[in-house]
């Protein structure tokens, strides 16, 4: 299989879908002429044009509003964020009108859009430009919300998004665009609503989503090298639809849980998943369920300290060790 | 409007000789009169039965305007839509929405156009071209521009009618809209209903201009227009412009219509009668009302008797005491309907729909 | 004690704080001659005038906004939300704004601010009038969110986030404005971060913010009367800063706990208190940790059901009793 | 710019017998000499260490745009104030902030203005009413009209320049704060630097307009002008026109400064020399360069010679210089202060700081 980045993959299903359905149009800032500020929409405008793929002003609220305008008329739009920090311009058009107008209009209407960007810290950008709101998002039954870990993943959740009649919200990762993954070159698509165990382990269960499963893997490394804790690696992949059974799966197998999340503590996912675990499959816990979030302070721009504010595999392995 | 007062404005029909009204049949222009006295008979029924309690939330009556919602919405064709704001009765009747369905939203039943989800600010009939009914204020602005997007993408020739108030204008996604709108060449059409008042705040202490709302689509190089709200003719004719250019060069416009309402913001408006003095508000009932106006104008070009308009009337009353039996005998929802309408995949019971949690909770 | 309505208490809270100190300025849509659409203000315009009341345009964005930068230069605004569902249009200010710019100015800043309306369901003002964000700004550390529930809590906590010197968001309640409690004729403050236990028990805790508490303490006395199950109803009234000990303290003696929430349950505020219990008092718990928040779906409109939407006292009951 | 690419355009003074400009000292004009010198070195020396890996995150340089702000900032009286954009080191320099704090903060220490919190985007200064540094595009527009609410509430004869790109004039934002800046008569300075790209999109491509930018302004009934941005002068006798109707007679205003960055948006701009071509940068470079401008305008009018001209430069060199030492040998920020400067309570241990916990997680 060859290996491919998390951006080409994304890059993949952009275009894979702008050619199978006449009706899938990518729209955001810099997207077109300028091949996307990270370089996702590579050759698209050059590819498909003027009518597929359209530049934006620096309108979120008009442009995000618009494109959930289009798609209660068919149209499927792919919005690209450049940050998803950006979305709190526009925030209203994605909570109140992608994902309420279903439900006021008693079913009448869908909103088959997707909105799609970088949702990260770890770059360097300042508290305003490194916001991870699929908690946000996640909260508002009406819409639903997926964070790729991986190219494999990226690609068929993309593919899965912009196919998905209710508005999905893709969740990318700068730090993550120029990583490399194997992507087998046949069409395959990701169910939203799937976990996915990257890793087996008996011992403990180390659940995340997003770039943090890659920290949980890191971790498991650890556990396993130097501690000889054998450790189960579960990727949400998909925050709403959650898949639960997994959670729970994994955790009837280890009794032992730690959360990886990128998302600041309070009423972060793991929040959420902490709380269905211990409502759920309490007798099966042989310790409190243990989270590692980002540390609770808005995002530090110095680039000595940013790192050691995201979750770290270091501070995995001591909640892990705390508890096994 | 103080120089006016002095003296009521005769009703000039400038407008009558506009091609899109000069080849009216006086069929169209009866049908126009019953089509406003439908609205204003329906929300006097809403007005009585939520004073009784029938009804929960808000209610914001179109009662003075509806010669904007009937001349404009008169004009659409196949591939026409309209969307407007939370005071939306009117022009959900006049794109032809259910009246019983209607009446059905406001007592919150499962008959309801929005199935009692979305009650008096939420209606929707996608069928009518009809966008809603939207509760935040300028919000419906970017999903207008939207659907004229979807038009043009589709090659349609169409536009897409997107209402607004003299208070919404002061959101920034409404300006974002015209930028776009201009910048893209969208078929998009506003039309500023402006009745002077954004809850108790009047136009000159909400909205800073030179001559007038409209006048601020100028910096995006966007054709602009004012119309007279009481006039259906001349509403019509000054719309007809706007889609014109929408449906030939697929350019926007904003088209600012002055009328009034005669009731509260909305009915909790327990101040209606004070930011506003009480004859100001005669005085438009008075001199400026549209639907009398335009009886005036039907009887006055022997279109209509008097007694005809009576009967029609009648009529009309009845259809609306009929829509009000039958929103009182329909079902409320059932409880399990909370959870539906909430995904088109679990809805529709697809793959998708059933992979993962989808709710959460119980 | 005279018993006062919210609304009165918080109107209190307004004018003595507009009497203390010069800088406190209230702005917001209809707060003036109108008296506020949901007469909060009553009065406070007439009694003193437009430099201290002012009526602010449909744009809350650049309002709330305008109102951070004065804040910035030691004005104390408190600004009005006629619903706190309007501050989607204002999302990023109040994030990226009040929210960073102490932090991104290394501290050099502080916003004095205060950002009031209510947030609840329950009066069928349809699923975009019917948000309760404190969650969302409970997640960002540089805000700070309190949900009083009663009108002697409205009173102290509003004084006490006026005269804080960060910004602070009160989420008021429509359905409590009406409501009457006895108040102290004397000045009180109640400080930020300190829960109040509603009701003394023994067997099992209900654990509330906002309404909630009232529902809570509806289902304390049918759980005493018809199952003699002694309730604790602890009222969280600030939820950041946050009174975990008080948290502790009654899960420690009750060691059974229902959290009653009128967030959406996906990583609403419950989800939080939920996992930090686990996680600090998983010893004491004899049963897991309970939630009930509003049914999960945008806030319905139909006067019949929108009640059952919202966490009730039966459904607080029965949660109750399946761990008792 | 088509026509004009053609014959470079002759440098006019024309506004140098303005009132402001004519009273100027030779001390003066030298030091805006200087003060333009120091901010293009700072940026040169930032993207030498920048493209060494030195810094983090984004740097949007201002080469290229210093006469506009030494232009406009050089006419701060006590209670004027600042505010911007991302694009902030021009500003931040131009109102005294000490070179070597920003200098460190671009490279995160602790030293750094914002203490290595902020980052080239965040750089604040409350003490010479600079007020940052702000990293969404347009989000400091209602800031800005704050800060002028706060001079006009507090009776204060003062302004606030707020500083915007030409494609942050699509935010919503601003236009709800033009509004409120004309309604409430707030002492409010929209300066458009207009550099006719937002990132790779040129102006035509983002904004619809008649003639400018500035002109959105007049649907407001608000004031506004167009300066060139190269020319020192011009820029110091628009903005203080500006400024005394500010100070006068509370009044806002929005000025559109053309303007260029020789450098892509940002130094991670990869496409910077796609977008534009090699010949038009090189052609601002050599007709309209505001330093190369200024320096021949202070020689011709003999003020300065070459060769003192050059001993400033090489001073501000050096002055760079030290300050980039400085940064280096600064110690990065402790890892305990990241939980600083999030609460003024908690910084500034008080009671309510002290009550209930204000973190969670470990
Ligand atoms: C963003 C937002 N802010 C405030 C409100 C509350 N609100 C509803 S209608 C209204 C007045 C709107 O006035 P206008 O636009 O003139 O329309 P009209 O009611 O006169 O038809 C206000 C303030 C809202 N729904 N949304
Ligand atoms: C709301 C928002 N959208 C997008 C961005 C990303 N972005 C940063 S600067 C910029 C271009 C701004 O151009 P302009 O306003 O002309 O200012 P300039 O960079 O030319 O100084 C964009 C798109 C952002 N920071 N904030
Ligand atoms: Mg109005
Ligand atoms: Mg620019």
């Amino acid at each position: 299989m060859p290996r491919i980045t998390y951006r080409t993959a994304l890059n993949q299903a952009l275009s894979e879908e702008i050619l199978r359905d006449e009706n899938v149009v990518i729209i955001g800032e810099e997207v077109a002429r300028y091949n996307g500020a990270y370089k996702v929409t590579e050759g698209l405008w050059e590819r498909f044009g003027d009518k597929r793929v359209v530049d934006a002003p620096i309108s979120e609220a008009g442009f995000i509003g618009m494109g959930i305008g289009a798609s209660m008329l068919g149209i499927r739009p792919v919005m690209e964020l450049m940050f998803w920090s950006f979305a709190y311009v526009a925030w209203d058009q994605i909570i109140n009108n992608a994902g309420q107008v279903r439900y006021m209009s008693g079913g009448l209407i869908n909103c088959p859009i997707v909105i799609r960007g970088p949702a990260n810290g770890g770059t360097n950008v300042g508290a305003t430009h490194s916001h991870t709101p699929e908690n946000f998002i996640a909260n508002t039954p009406g819409l639903k919300v997926v964070c790729p870990a991986t190219a494999y993943d990226a690609k068929g959740l993309m593919k899965a998004a912009i196919r998905d009649n209710d508005p999905v919200c893709v969740m990318e990762n700068t730090l993550l665009y120029g990583e490399s993954w194997e992507v087998p070159e046949e069409e395959y698509v990701i169910p939203l609503g799937q976990a996915d165990l990257k890793r087996e382990g008996s011992d403990i269960s180390l659940i995340a989503h997003g770039r943090a499963v890659l920290t949980a893997l890191k971790a498991a490394e650890i556990l396993e090298s130097d501690h000889g804790i054998r450790a189960e690696v579960l990727d949400l992949r998909s925050i709403r639809p959650l898949d639960e059974e997994a959670i729970f799966d994994t955790v009837r197998k280890t009794h032992r849980v730690v959360l990886v999340d990128e998302n600041k503590p309070f009423c972060g996912v793991s929040a959420q998943i902490a709380a269905t675990i211990q409502e759920n499959v309490f007798d099966d816990l042989d310790a409190p369920v243990q989270r590692v979030c980002s540390l609770d302070a808005p995002a530090i721009y110095s680039p000595a300290l940013e790192p050691i504010q995201l979750p770290t595999p270091e501070r995995v392995v001591r909640k892990a060790l705390d508890i096994c | 409007m103080s120089e006016t007062k002095e003296e009521p404005a005769v009703h000039q029909v400038d407008h009558a000789s506009a091609a899109i009204n000069a080849t009216l049949g006086a069929d169209e222009k009866i049908r126009f009169f019953v089509e406003m006295l439908r609205i204003r008979r329906f929300e006097q029924a809403a007005l009585k039965y939520y004073n009784q309690g029938k009804m929960g939330g808000f209610l914001h009556l179109y009662i003075g305007q509806e010669a904007v919602a009937v001349g404009t919405v008169s004009l659409m064709g196949p591939h026409d839509h309209v969307i407007t704001a939370y005071r939306d009765h009117g022009h959900a009747l006049a794109v032809g929405m259910d009246l019983k369905a209607c009446m059905a939203e406001l007592f919150g039943r499962a008959t309801g156009c929005s199935h009692g989800k979305g009650g008096s600010m939420h209606y929707f009939a996608p069928d009518k071209n009809y966008w809603g009914g939207h509760g935040i204020v300028a919000g419906q602005t970017p999903l207008g521009l939207g659907l004229a997007y979807g038009l043009k993408y589709k090659g349609l020739k169409g536009a897409c009618l997107c209402f607004l108030g003299d208070g919404a204008v002061n959101q920034g996604a409404y300006h974002e809209s015209l930028n776009l709108a201009a910048l893209w060449k969208l078929p998009v059409i506003y039309v500023i209903e402006n009745n002077q008042y954004s809850m108790g705040t009047s136009l000159e202490r909400s909205s800073a201009m030179r001559n007038c709302l409209a006048e601020r689509a100028e910096g995006y190089g966007i054709a602009w227009d004012v119309a007279n709200g009481e006039d259906l003719l001349e509403v019509r004719a000054k719309t007809w412009n706007a889609i014109q250019r929408a449906h030939e060069e697929s350019l926007p416009f904003v088209l600012e219509v002055d009328t009034y309402r005669y009731y509260g913001h909305s009915v909790a408006d327990a101040n209606a009668k004070k930011y506003r003095s009480a004859e100001e508000i005669e005085y438009y009932k008075t001199h400026h009302d549209p639907i009398r106006l335009w009886r005036k104008h039907l009887i006055d070009e022997k279109i209509l008797s008097g007694e005809t308009a009576d009967e029609l009337d009648a009529a009309v009353k009845q259809e609306v005491a009929e829509a009000v039996q039958f929103a009182l005998d329909s079902e409320d929802p059932a409880p399990e309907s909370i959870f539906e309408d909430v995904y088109w995949e679990v809805d529709n019971q697809t793959e998708a729909g059933g992979t993962g949690r989808h709710f959460f909770g119980d």
